[in-house]
């Protein structure tokens, strides 16, 4: 900066005419700054920016993109803050044991965003719809028949007790306007005005993929009363200027860092903390020796100071990682299933019993930037135990890749879900994902992760999942190291809130559109 | 221009673009894995996975999709990106403009100051005010730009708060005409001064070196006998002598012109090329990252040809193949 | 026509101001071990402390002591400026100067090769030779090197055309001098100043992509160097921690600064006709 | 119109220009010459102010000092008042402009001309320069030398400046060019005051009135061009002449010998001046008026060493020399020409006082020699014709080269060796003690001749007198003999009366000539005329009759 008003100061000399005249241009711009100031206008900064077109089919399949849309549409059920399912399009509706099938009382009088009247066949016509595109957070495998019993009724038929269709189903689908859907039939490329009508508290009226940028507007005649503000904004910012901008009233809801969580709470503001939905999670290829062996996974687990890695890594703030992969905070977690409290002569003796005992063990750790700093901490916790650890930084979607294809020794990533249907413990044992352990040597656990599905009853299916976890603990698949906590800061314009175990099938976002209404 | 130099270009164009076509996909990691891997939530039906494969052409032979590719570019299609899920061409367009206003302005306004302060720098060779100058810009040219961009930003942005905190522009401001470019222009000062600061130490040097040696030349001599105004000679005389390892200089940085401000971008949250280059990349959008490498081919090969046309005009020895 | 280094760096005062930085630098890298009671690689609990009487510049994200992982980082990132340096300049001026002389249809392949290389963005050449490559200093060093080259080399190749007219090439020939011989004696030396300047300007982009590699997720974590503590300081700006990102800045313009003041003044000795106020003589 | 007072310039630690004063009056064309590294481009470009070195002294222009003028205002002199035409041909023009752009720069810059007027008057310069209306379009690099040297004329002739400054105009060009360029030049100076700073004489002979001759920063010699070039007084501009090839020189070229010394004081040339004496290297010689040019010398140019006044001598009723006045100059070879029994040998003998002469009188650096001492000899000694016979048998070659030093007691036995060893080297013979052993009988003719020749330098005489030293020798071992005398001439500034038969060998080796016919000087004159336009019918009878190859 010193060089440009040493510039100005030599104008004398640069008497090329067409600098000096730009210079003095945008120095005029110190005392004008745009600050806007219209109506009521709500704005969240996100870092991300663009999450794509809110539309159903179009917007990216990301957590965030999902939330954008389901502020204009809405589904049968809806969570309210304390995770519970709510009526939203649906009134009502009750699960007939014998049938097998759900029936569905719809909302009367529900006005699509272009006048028209939301009727069962809308609900049909949009289960219909799925199975011919299928759409990717929703999956209505299960479903046998849907059949519109009058316009103010539903029933849906299943092809097996499942109990997540609940919340990942009815609880997830946007129901799409029939008279505008029926003739898309490239719903993934359709971004069209029209693509957008849906019965959500609010209507978008901009989107900008570059600036990604979001301007949504309130829908006055929401069947659940009026939103509070008449116009949402979602602007991107880099992550570290988000705390600056909220100081300064530019933004009223954003993420931010956890060291900057006390200035804010002085300030007034209200600091939302993200339940345990994400975990940075240690896979072993097992596959390969000395892997495969289960005391040897023991002696890694009981060789790292996961508590350690959270005070540092995370600098305290998440939670120790529960060795039965279920986090403390989901109603389904079961705590007495083995801690491998950090012990690393047990560490020792296991390997020794396994005939490591003498030189060191050469082994490598595949990871990505954002876990350098906890591949350094296990290296040198490792250390201790005689395995000398080399660590590979390579970018995520080749970490991924190198996973898919077993092409690794042991791999450091992380994912989220945690917060939903405990459905996600199958996906991650028995899935084919590289997220998943892909762990089928335990009989018994697939047999208890098949079961486990198929249980509505949410005190049974405790039972079963407390067994999982019991197993999953022993045989230790994969080691869950930490559960982070993020943190987002709010005025108090909205009570936003994280919604317990995720919005939807479990996304970890603290946007829930029924914090807009009273 | 010689003919064989037209043969030359053309060959090279179509190496670029068919390293375009096949550097990416050496890369480890598959795009489906890319666009459905992140999220656990997602399951990956067996149907979707076979309805998207189909729709990318990921299934039919590598050859074939490498003939469609080089078909889709004689007729201008680019082809459409998995993840941003929009024509290619339509994301280029979009990012393109604020790129070319944020790293075009940058270089030239980086060149034509640090020519001219490499000039009148070099016209007092030894004084104080070229040493300083030197060494000032030494110091400058020692700051990475991800560190100036930050300090810029704290330091106008955040501390003294005459600068807004990111974006190209404040966004549903209803603002037109030119209360919009006044906007724009304040959202664009603190990116743009990041990048001239970084850019304008190496114009210099090369400007004062070559200014430096041409001091010695006769015809200077011959220019201030003639009763020439000192500034008429810096600039008449030494400066156009000197604009030909400039020009050549800039033809070299242009090639960096759209993933140059990849750093400066990410801190400023500003909507460039190099932002959508780096997502495009890491997840694996094939043919977003064909269209961004053809296009910048393109540009450069354009800018590269254009660059030897003016060389003689710069300066008339230059036979027309040494640049 | 014996040039006289010392005496010429003696008198210059911005060569001796190169001097006193570089062996600054250099002390403080070659030292480092002496300079702090902490190793660089220690971690503790107490994290993202401001700089105090036991740690001088703080500690970072991980507990370490930030002044020990500086005057560490200056070793890795000195020898790879060095290296990186030299490498791409001697790659340049090969194939560059080769292009020039050897001129024909290899020239015409080198500036189309050339072309390709600016074109082609760095990351996604970088990705692709990490993902294969074994990560360490020495593939860090090699990938920057081929990577930087091809920008050098056309301003080289310019160069050298200019530099064969000239007589004494000419004169040269007429002595049956080989064309490695014409390189080697005269075209080389006479390119002194542009390799001085081109040699600064990659050492210093060197430890930029340093930063930028790290930035990108592609850098071994367990390397110590400026650019990875730049990319990691950036990370907690929000806790203005300039005690952690100006340092390494710092060391990072100290060299390079030292690195130009000598090419400023090794460009005045090898060109004796830059000297202020020369005798006209005659 | 220009007149420069007591100009000093240095740089650094060397003073390039010595307290210069020279004054041009109008319409005066001045040639500067000199060789190169006397200052001659540093005071052309201190005329333009352009100086990089510090300048003291006064340059005034019109009464207009123009170095007290501060930068600006000399700016504004420049091109108007005084323009240059530079040396470097090849770099003098900004190589990204064409010429006819840099030619229209100085009209423009000074606002005389608008644009359209500037291009027309630029090219009816080019166009008098006799250069094509084409070629302005052109750059520079596409010229020849010798538009170059057109353009740059035409360039410095646009604001009409006064004073014309031309630094080496033709140097770089070849004959044919610097005959046009000259052509044009001389035209070109018809109303101009010129100064000529140039190291081709030829060029000076031809455009210049007046010739001021530049020695390591101080003028020698100034006065008209065909004065100085045709009868240069000062020992320097005689160098400068001797050296330099012309068509109609005879005399093989000399160089001059040494290198001036930087610092010192008196007279720059003292150290390579033959006829140096003390005060020369004590006091500076300021520039006196001798006749109508001025000489910078304490001895005044060139000195008179021997002056025959009407000698006569009779052999027992034969006149051999009759009313015989003869001159000798300082570092000069005066060669006596004539048949044999011309009495040639008769004047060497009678000036070496073997021979009494009846009538005239011989004068030595001015005096009278009345009795022929140690002093005489020692400053004057002889070479015979035939040297077997003037080496004793008896003496090895050691003594006899010694000889000379014992008879005139000079110096320790150890310095007579020393001296006749370095004597013997200067004539290029071995001095190892097996060849001083050796006696005359064992030495060829060639070498006894320049045993000869060693004995009579050991005194380092003034004058040699070589009376035929070489008609005895075959033809390949005269040249060698000859080249060798011409050699000392140059290296010890000796002055050498030469007497021989043959004019083809003396037309190589004399700056003047005497032609005798029984005992009578017939004719006198420099080699140049005598032996190109002889007036005497007797010399071309001898010219005639002298060896030739020519067959007309």
């Amino acid at each position: 900066m010193a060089f440009l008003f040493f510039l100005i100061g030599r104008g004398a000399f640069v008497r090329n005419r067409l600098t000096t005249f730009l210079l003095i241009l945008i120095f005029s711009l110190f005392i004008f700054s745009a600050c806007n100031s219209n109506p009521q206008v709500y704005t969240i900064a996100d870092t991300t920016g663009d999450w794509g077109f809110p539309a159903p089919f179009t917007h990216y399949n990301r957590g965030p993109g999902y939330v954008r849309m389901s502020l204009i549409f809405d589904t049968l059920l809806w969570k309210d803050e304390t995770g519970n399912l709510v009526g939203a399009l649906a009134k009502d509706w009750e699960y007939i044991e014998e049938e097998k099938a759900f029936i569905f009382q719809l909302r009367p009088g529900v006005k699509w965003h272009d006048g028209e009247y939301f009727t069962a066949s809308d609900v049909v016509f949009t289960f219909s719809y799925l199975k011919k595109h299928p759409y990717s957070w929703v999956d209505t495998g299960v479903v046998k028949e849907v059949v519109a019993l009058n316009d103010e009724e539903v029933k849906v038929y299943l092809e097996k007790d499942y109990a997540p269709f609940i919340v990942n189903v009815a609880g997830t689908m946007p129901i799409l306007p029939e008279h505008i859907y029926q003739n898309i039939d490239n719903p993934l490329e359709y971004t069209e005005e029209d693509a957008l009508i849906g019965t959500g508290p609010f209507k978008l009226v901009d989107y900008n993929k570059e600036q990604g940028t979001y301007l949504y507007e309130r829908n006055d005649n929401y069947y659940l009363g009026q939103p509070k503000v008449e116009r949402l904004r979602f602007i991107k910012l880099n992550e570290q200027m988000i705390p600056q901008a909220i100081l300064r009233g530019e933004v009223n809801a954003g993420p931010v860092p956890p060291e900057m969580i006390d200035t804010f709470k002085e300030k007034g503001y209200t600091v939302l903390i993200s339940d345990y939905n994400w975990n940075a999670k240690l896979k072993f290829n097992l596959r390969q020796e000395p892997f495969s062996d289960l005391r040897f996974r023991q002696a890694i687990a009981y060789g790292i100071d996961r508590e350690k890695l959270v005070n540092i890594s995370q600098r305290g703030h998440g939670l120790e990682g529960n060795p039965g992969f279920i986090p403390p905070d989901s109603p389904w977690y079961y705590p007495e299933v083995e801690q491998y409290e950090y012990n690393p002569e047990k560490a020792r003796e296991l390997l020794k019993e396994m005939g490591y005992g003498g030189e060191t063990l050469k082994l490598e750790l595949l990871t990505s930037a954002r876990f350098s700093s906890d591949a350094e901490l296990i290296k040198n916790d490792l250390e201790k135990i005689g395995i000398s650890l080399e660590i590979r930084v390579l970018d995520d979607k080749t970490v991924d890749a190198r996973t898919q294809e077993w092409a690794f020794q042991m791999v450091l990533s992380g994912h989220g879900g945690l917060g939903g249907d405990p459905q996600f413990v199958n996906n991650m044992v028995l899935g084919g994902s590289f997220h998943s352990a892909r762990y089928h040597s335990n009989q018994e656990l697939k047999e208890l992760l098949e079961k486990q599905l198929t249980i509505i009853d949410v005190s049974e299916r405790k039972e079963v999942l407390a067994q999982i976890q019991k197993i999953y603990a022993e045989d230790l698949p994969a080691l869950t190291l930490y559960y982070p906590n993020s943190y987002q800061v709010r005025d108090n314009q909205v009570n936003l809130y994280y919604t317990l175990g995720g919005l939807a099938s479990g996304i970890p976002v603290p946007l829930n559109k029924l914090s807009f209404i009273e | 221009m010689g003919r064989k130099r037209i043969i030359d270009y053309l060959l090279a164009l179509v190496i670029v673009i068919s390293l375009n076509f096949f550097l990416p996909r050496l890369l480890p990691g598959d795009p489906l894995l890319s666009i459905y891997g992140e999220d656990a939530l997602i399951t990956m039906t067996p149907e979707a996975k076979v309805e998207l494969t189909r729709r990318m052409g990921l299934d039919k032979p590598l050859w074939e999709q490498f003939f469609n590719y080089l078909s889709g570019i004689v007729k201008g299609d680019l082809g459409y990106s998995y993840y941003f899920q929009g024509p290619v061409l339509d994301l280029l367009l979009g990012a393109l403009p604020w790129t070319l206003l944020l790293t075009g302005l940058a270089l030239i306004i980086s060149t034509l100051i640090g020519f001219i302060l490499g000039v009148e720098s070099g016209w007092r060779k030894g004084r104080l005010a070229d040493q300083g100058l030197l060494t000032g810009f030494m110091f400058l040219n020692g700051f990475p730009d991800l560190v100036i961009g930050l300090f810029l930003l704290l330091l106008f942005g955040v501390v003294l708060g005459l600068f807004p905190l990111g974006g190209a522009m404040t966004p549903y401001s209803q603002l037109t005409g030119v209360s919009l470019l006044l906007d724009v222009l304040h959202h664009l000062f603190l990116p743009l001064s990041a990048l001239v600061l970084t850019e304008i130490a190496s114009c210099y040097l090369l400007t004062r070196t070559t200014v430096v040696t041409l001091l010695e030349e006769p015809f200077i001599l011959t220019a201030r006998a003639k009763g020439i105004k000192p500034k008429n000679i810096r600039y008449r005389h030494v400066g156009r002598n000197s604009l030909l390892p400039i020009v050549t200089r800039t033809g070299v940085r242009l090639g960096r012109l759209f993933t140059g401000a990849l750093f400066i971008e990410t801190i400023f949250a500003y909507p460039g090329m190099g932002l959508l280059i780096y997502r495009a990349i890491l997840g694996r959008d094939f043919p977003l990252i064909q269209g961004v490498f053809f296009l910048v081919a393109v540009v450069i090969l354009l800018i590269n040809f254009f660059v030897e046309l003016i060389y003689p005009r710069i300066d008339p020895r230059v036979k027309n193949n040494a640049y | 026509m014996h040039i006289n280094y010392v005496r010429g760096f003696k008198e210059n005062r911005l060569g001796r101001l190169g001097i006193i930085f570089l062996a600054l630098i250099l002390s403080i890298a070659f030292l480092a071990p002496v300079l702090t009671a902490y190793s660089p690689r220690q971690v503790s609990e107490n994290i993202l402390q401001p700089p105090s009487q036991k740690h001088w510049l703080g500690t970072n994200d991980l507990g370490q002591d930030i002044w020990s992982r500086v005057i560490f980082g200056a070793r890795t990132s000195f020898i790879t400026a060095l290296s990186v340096g030299i490498l791409t300049v001697t790659l340049a001026v090969f194939i560059g100067c080769s292009a020039a002389l050897l001129r024909g249809i290899y020239e015409r392949f080198v500036l189309r090769l050339i072309d390709i290389f600016l074109i082609i963005p760095n990351i996604l050449l970088l990705l692709l030779t990490a993902a294969y490559l074994r990560p360490g200093p020495v593939t860090m060093v090699i990938v920057l090197s081929i990577f930087n080259w091809p920008g050098c080399a056309r301003i080289i190749r310019a160069q050298t055309l200019t530099l064969q007219e000239k007589s004494h090439i000419k004169a040269a020939k007429t002595f049956g001098a080989g064309t490695f011989y014409i390189l080697v004696k005269h075209i080389i030396p006479d390119l002194g100043p542009i390799l001085a300047s081109s040699f600064i300007a990659h050492a210093r982009r060197a430890v930029f992509m340093e930063a930028g590699l790290a930035f990108l997720g592609i850098s071994d974590p367990l390397l110590i160097s400026w650019g990875t503590i730049i990319n990691r300081a950036l990370q907690y700006s929000y806790l203005n921690n300039w005690y952690w990102l100006l340092p390494p800045a710092l060391g990072l313009s100290l060299t390079v600064m030292a690195f130009s003041f000598l090419g400023y003044t090794l460009e005045e000795i090898l060109n004796p006709r830059l000297k202020v106020g020369k005798n006209a003589g005659d | 119109m220009l007149e420069i007072k007591d100009l000093t310039i240095t740089y650094g630690r060397n003073t390039v220009i010595k307290e210069l004063n020279l004054t041009v009056p109008k319409g005066d064309v001045l040639a500067v010459i000199g060789e190169s590294g006397a200052g001659k481009t540093t005071l052309a470009l201190s005329l333009m102010g352009l100086c990089p070195g510090n300048v003291e002294g006064q340059i005034i222009y019109q009464g207009v000092d123009f170095l007290s003028l501060p930068e600006p205002q000399r700016r504004l002199l420049r091109w108007n008042k005084v323009s240059m035409v530079f040396q470097d041909l090849n770099r003098s023009f900004n190589p990204v402009m064409t010429v006819l752009e840099q030619i229209m720069e100085p009209m423009l810059e000074h606002e005389l001309l608008s644009r359209k007027e500037a291009q027309k008057k630029a090219y009816y310069l080019l166009n008098k320069v006799g250069l094509a209306p084409v070629k302005g379009q052109m750059y520079p690099h596409q010229l020849s030398g010798g538009e170059k040297q057109r353009a740059l004329i035409a360039m410095a002739l646009t604001n009409d400046p006064e004073v014309l400054i031309l630094d080496e105009p033709t140097a770089a060009l070849d004959g044919l060019t610097k005959a046009k360029i000259c052509e044009l030049l001389k035209e070109v100076f018809s109303e101009k005051t010129v100064v000529l700073v140039t190291h081709d004489l030829s060029t000076a002979y031809q455009l210049a009135n007046r010739v001021a001759v530049l020695y390591q920063g101080r003028i020698m010699e100034l006065g008209l061009t065909k004065d100085i070039l045709k009868n240069p007084r000062h020992p320097y501009t005689r160098g400068l002449v001797r050296s330099f090839p012309t068509l109609d020189a005879t005399k093989d070229l000399q160089g001059i010998p040494g290198f001036g010394i930087e610092k010192q004081e008196g007279c720059v040339f003292a150290n390579i001046c033959t006829q140096r004496i003390a005060d020369c290297t004590k006091i500076i010689p300021k520039l006196e008026k001798r006749g109508e040019r001025e000489i910078a010398c304490l001895r005044g140019g060139v000195v008179n060493l021997l002056k025959v006044e009407d000698l006569t001598k009779v052999y027992s009723g034969v006149t051999a020399l009759k009313g015989v006045s003869l001159d000798i100059e300082e570092g000069e070879t005066v060669a006596v020409v004539g048949e044999s029994g011309s009495g040639k040998t008769t004047l060497a003998l009678c000036l070496m006082g073997l021979e009494k002469a009846n009538q005239g009188s011989i004068y030595f650096q001015g005096e009278k020699i009345v009795k022929w001492n140690k002093e005489f000899y020692q400053k004057v000694q002889m070479i015979f014709q035939n040297p077997q016979d003037c080496i004793s048998h008896r003496l090895n070659v050691l003594e006899t080269v010694c000889e000379p030093l014992v008879i005139q007691k000079l110096g320790t036995p150890e310095e007579r060796i020393h001296k006749a060893k370095k004597a013997l080297r200067d004539v290029e013979l071995p001095d190892e003690d097996e060849f001083l052993n050796r006696y005359a009988h064992h030495l060829s003719g060639g070498e006894l001749q320049r045993l000869a020749i060693a004995r009579a330098l050991v005194l380092e005489p003034k004058l040699l007198i070589a009376d035929e030293p070489t008609s005895a020798l075959d033809a390949s071992i005269q040249a060698k003999i000859m080249r060798l005398i011409m050699d000392l001439q140059e290296k010890r500034g000796l002055s050498i009366l030469f007497i021989t038969h043959d004019l083809a060998l003396a037309r190589k080796v004399s700056d003047r000539v005497f032609v005798l016919k029984d005992g009578q000087v017939v004719e006198r004159g420099l080699s140049t005329q005598i032996f190109s336009l002889p007036q005497h019918p007797y010399t071309r009878k001898l010219l005639q009759a002298t060896a030739n190859f020519s067959d007309f």
